[in-house]
């Protein structure tokens, strides 16, 4: 184990795989001469040259294009989106091509991407450029969706992705970058996509919650152990396919559920694991799943109000303590 | 860029009968196998959209004499012609479109999206522009692989007018791909003339823009098409230059089996007019008049080519709906 | 009350409402000239002339963005997507562009647009022309999203959404152009965006469905009124705002849900109103919500194959018997 | 189209103190302006992405001194300069960067999203390409309600890769809209230079295409933009037609305030070549030169410049924090 930031374990996954596989190349705005917008491609101009590390125009619909179409043809290509909030521009290429493509070609051409980038509310970036991005493809047959929480995850299930044979979007965040954690350097540590994991174990309410929201809900779990609850958080780390399993049986022990989420609540990512629960483990819940997620509204510029648009450890633990029907201590 | 293909020959053989047959003998397959698709389409075997090419055929046809089996060709919905030239089993397009499971598809795709891997033909796409990108990543592995094959890209003049033809140009152009963007400007998208949609309506300039050899060529003219694409094809694969092409075609019939006439938006005569040029005619005529075939010879190759589209009706008939379980294949590919 | 088919009432809403108000136009691929691909702009190129019915080239993201533009100077466009697969081209400019801008500038541009067409299962349109796509804009905050089930329902909230002050997604559907129903001749019947109706009452369990999937309902509904079930539907017409008020009402009094929807189910539209569901009538609820969607799965094109993609009245029929625990009779 | 813009002027009026003030004015407006901006950005007080302009004042400074206040303008991220030549109040502006409730959107958009309807001012967009669209829509608007009004839009060369400005050109062009598209080619988008980006690295040609009115333009020089500004404005007014300016200007910054050197992709000696040519040092000894200004003129329009500024941050300073209740506010409009 090796201790290494986020964005260090994202940038050595990358190098391992590309070392490992010659198919592999990155694509994408600024991922080579300027060594990514965020850093994570750091260094892998100069290892790998130009050939590999392909700087483009900004043209997010064409070089996602070009991605989908070289991976028709036996390449692997990580696509970076400089962020995901530009993806949006890319999303009847992700959808209608690389999600479709081995399905409308009767299992003739798989797709086998990667498409990577920070997403998630980042530091007053406001309205168009701090958006949970998830919601647009975790409902899609066809695609993959990785949200990774921790260096280790980072590591482990971008180099799952990169050998994945399908289309994995894979969304990262700007607030975790510079978070620091073990990280295995066996060059064969790969984490399945589709894995769950139970970051802290628990009694009496099962949290799902991932990126920074599993981070707050875990300091809203250290603060409610005083408090005589018991908090188990499951980390879904992959959105699609989602592990059932983990997350159901974690309820099935708790009886009660909290699912926490940073994008807009309304049709959001909690929804679908919400419903699940419900469907899954309904005679099992003693009370119903509750919803803590980011307000309905559009990203905010200003400080005060970017604060508010996100769920805080306040109000994961008052809906902890509402599933639990506990008064406040 | 030159307006007239005549001047620059490429270095092609001349014309002979085995060529001769092979271009009237694609042409007239695709003819035969779209007026027989039209036809069970009326009987219902067919379903969703269905779009001819009847009229451009030379195109697919001539495009294709110059590119060797390993090169790769995609196009859009109107993907037909594109995907029979290209080598695909008559018999297994003809399955594909009435949805049974000996389809190139297994029946998942239909009309529009034909994939061929053994041809490498990388399908039919239905969303106006989004395979140029697809056909630049295509070229892109091309260079990557430091192969010498080429990427044929096919598509409407109604994508030029889309955003993605732009990026495409631009990073073929950038990045030296081995590209030939072949538009065929058959003067409509739908129902909306190339002038409506268009501030230039030359479109083969579009490409000069990007730095990149461009040209219009008569589309009704198998020859024509197959001398521009053979040196499109050879700056391709020898220096890496992209080329566009804008071939002047002709639809003769609607957009698609629900737009039948195709009359709302231009005169009977206009269309009247145009098949007075059917590509088919026009060299079947001219290989005579040349000696490359006698008129046995053409009879021989229609009654071939009949037979094979016969064939091909039968054996899509005979083909089963794929089983229901199929629904959930083919979603993933696990390994 | 004059009967008409539900292409009619549309065009019928569209001509009063360009009528009543000269900054109302349409705009889009084949609205004028060609008179709607699905006819739905009939004869109004000849009625208000190209200034008012403007077709487009092929550029979705472009003429949409034209269309919020022109909103944002005070004209009211109606934006017609040929079909709404072709809207994920366009989808940055509605969600990036139209959906915040009243956010972004603080209250001083809306964007008063409608951008309808039909989405949704068709026939044999295979994986990128028939799909369900009003998953990626219910989610999306500023935006309002509107499925109209019956030509009443299409005329009454064709208008309201025409008059509306901010940006309106309302997806229709080639199915339904054809289906015939009484409408009201009144050019001030408008239906108030975000009021569900119930289409049928009932006792014993509640189904929320809407277009194809509402019909598909009704007749499940006949059938099991003969083995006793007593069902009612609720047609939520509006996605966003959902009509909370009348779903919740109806399950609180059958104490029972279905909820039923033609795409893809995971993450799909039911989500959202089952997990609403869930946590605002958990104690009402004898059994869990079900819901019964779409497979998880593009859309083929062979027909069986398409037959089977999409709930059939048999399965919304076993899984009304199911919450009802009740056994095939 | 010409290549030089000096030959053919616009029958604008000659230069005098008025307007020479205004010029230097706005110029210097600007540079003051984010000059404190980064000051404010250092002690935390701004947060974000903060994208500064200097370098590239004569652009703003130049063109808007062509419109009419009831003209519209639309930009970029990097729209402080444009927004405030459009005479928006940059007590405002800077309200707005603080986030505080006075700022122009209510601290609710910060620096990438001023908007300004007193003056018509449509935004600040951060989605490269995204806002010419938007743009093209308010000339439709301005033809629809038979005005005569024009709109002018900014965008980086780092859009022109991107389909939308495609799109953007030809509908301008086909539609005949009153828009003055005025690219800002600083040579670099964030860390790519225009030749790693474009395969046309002459922006203006792109214009030429769609057969619209297209000319490169010494974005130094604030007299040489006005020009050329100037006779787009009256084509667009008088005849409707649709120009595509490109204004060769420099950032003497970085990207952002987080490239703050931008020395990874440019050189130092570059940088400091560029400085050379100050589009407001160039300005004011040309107009000390021509005596339109004086020297004590341009002291006191600095002390005013800087004044107004003083005066600007301490307005955002004292203005207080959006209240949290408006966090749900201005999601929809209801009336
Ligand atoms: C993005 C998108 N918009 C609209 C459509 C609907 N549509 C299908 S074909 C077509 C016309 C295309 O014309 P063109 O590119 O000239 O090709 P042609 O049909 O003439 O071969 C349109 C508008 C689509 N499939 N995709
Ligand atoms: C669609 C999109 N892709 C990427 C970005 C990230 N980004 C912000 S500014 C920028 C560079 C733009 O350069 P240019 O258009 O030349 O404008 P400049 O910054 O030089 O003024 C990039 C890549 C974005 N905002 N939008
Ligand atoms: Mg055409
Ligand atoms: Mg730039």
């Amino acid at each position: 184990m090796a201790v290494m930031t986020y964005r260090e374990a994202l940038n050595l996954a990358l190098r391992e795989e590309m070392k490992r596989d010659p198919r592999v190349f990155v694509i994408g705005e600024e991922v080579g001469l300027y060594e990514g917008a965020y850093k994570v491609t750091q260094g892998l101009l100069k290892e790998f040259g130009p050939k590999r590390v392909v700087d483009t125009p900004i043209a997010e619909s064409g070089f996602t294009g070009v991605g989908i179409g070289a991976s028709m043809v036996g390449l692997r290509p990580v696509i970076e989106m400089m962020t995901f909030n530009f993806a949006l521009l890319a999303l009847d290429q992700i959808v209608n091509s690389a999600a479709k493509m081995y399905y409308m070609s009767g299992g003739q051409y798989n797709v086998p991407i990667v498409i990577r980038g920070p997403g998630g509310p980042a530091h007053q970036l406001a309205a168009q450029h701090s958006q949970s991005m998830e919601v647009y493809f975790y409902h899609v047959p066809g695609l993959k969706v990785v949200r990774p929480s921790t260096p280790m995850d980072a590591k482990g299930l971008l180099k799952a992705a990169i050998r994945d044979d399908n289309p994995v979007v894979f969304i990262e965040s700007e607030t975790l970058y510079a978070v620091k954690g073990e990280v295995p350097e066996d060059p064969e540590f790969v984490i399945p996509l589709g894995e769950a994991i139970v970051r802290r174990e628990g009694r009496d309410v099962t949290v799902v919650a991932y990126m920074g929201m599993m981070y707050r809900a875990m300091e809203a779990a250290e603060e409610l152990e005083k408090e005589g609850i018991s908090v188990e958080i499951v980390d879904p780390r992959t959105l699609r396919p989602m592990d059932a399993g983990t997350i159901i049986g974690s309820v099935r022990k708790t009886h009660r559920a909290v699912v926490v989420e940073a994008g807009a609540g309304f049709a959001g990512m909690g929804s679908e694991i919400a419903a699940f629960i419900m469907e899954h483990a309904f005679d099992d819940l003693d009370a119903p799943v509750e919803r803590v997620t980011g307000a309905n509204a559009p990203m905010p510029y200003a400080r005060g109000l970017e604060r508010a648009k996100t769920p805080s450890k306040e109000r994961i633990m008052e809906a902890i303590r509402r599933v639990c029907y506990a008064e406040r201590s | 860029m030159a307006q007239k293909t005549e001047t620059k020959k490429a270095g092609l053989p001349a014309v002979d009968t085995e060529l001769a047959r092979r271009l009237l003998g694609d042409m007239m397959l695709i003819r035969r196998f779209e007026e027989k698709a039209a036809e069970a389409y009326a009987l219902g075997k067919i379903g969703g959209f269905l779009h001819l090419s009847i009229g451009e055929e030379a195109v697919a046809a001539g495009a294709t004499s110059v590119l060797r089996r390993d090169d790769y060709a995609i196009s859009t919905y109107r993907e037909h012609g594109h995907c029979l030239a290209k080598g695909a089993d008559p018999r297994r397009v003809m399955a594909e479109l009435f949805g049974r499971r000996d389809g190139l598809s297994k029946g998942k795709g239909g009309s529009m999206h034909l994939f061929d891997k053994s041809v490498n033909f990388l399908g039919g796409h239905a969303i106006v522009g989004a395979h140029l990108p697809l056909a630049a990543g295509v070229g892109f592995a091309i260079n990557y692989e430091g192969a010498d094959q080429v990427c044929v890209c096919y598509f409407g003049d109604g994508a030029v007018p889309q955003g993605e033809f732009h990026e495409a140009m631009n990073l073929s152009a950038l990045w030296k791909l081995p590209m030939i963007w072949i538009c065929e400007n058959n003067r409509y998208a739908m129902g909306t003339s190339l002038e409506r949609a268009l501030a230039q309506t030359e479109i083969w300039k579009f490409g000069e823009v990007y730095g990149i050899p461009s040209e219009p060529v008569d589309g009704m003219d198998v020859l024509a098409v197959r001398d521009v694409v053979g040196r499109a094809v050879e700056r391709a694969r020898t220096d890496k230059t992209p080329t566009l092409i804008e071939a002047r075609t002709y639809r003769f019939r609607g957009h698609s089996m629900r737009d039948p006439a195709g009359a709302v938006y231009r005169t009977k005569e206009e269309v009247e007019r145009e098949k007075l040029r059917d590509p088919i005619a026009l060299f079947r005529d001219k290989a005579i008049k040349a000696g490359w075939l006698s008129e046995a010879d053409v009879r021989a190759i229609e009654k071939d080519v009949n037979d094979r589209i016969d064939d091909a009706v039968a054996f899509a008939d005979a083909s089963p709906e794929p089983p229901v379980e199929w629904l959930l294949t083919d979603i993933y590919k696990e390994d």
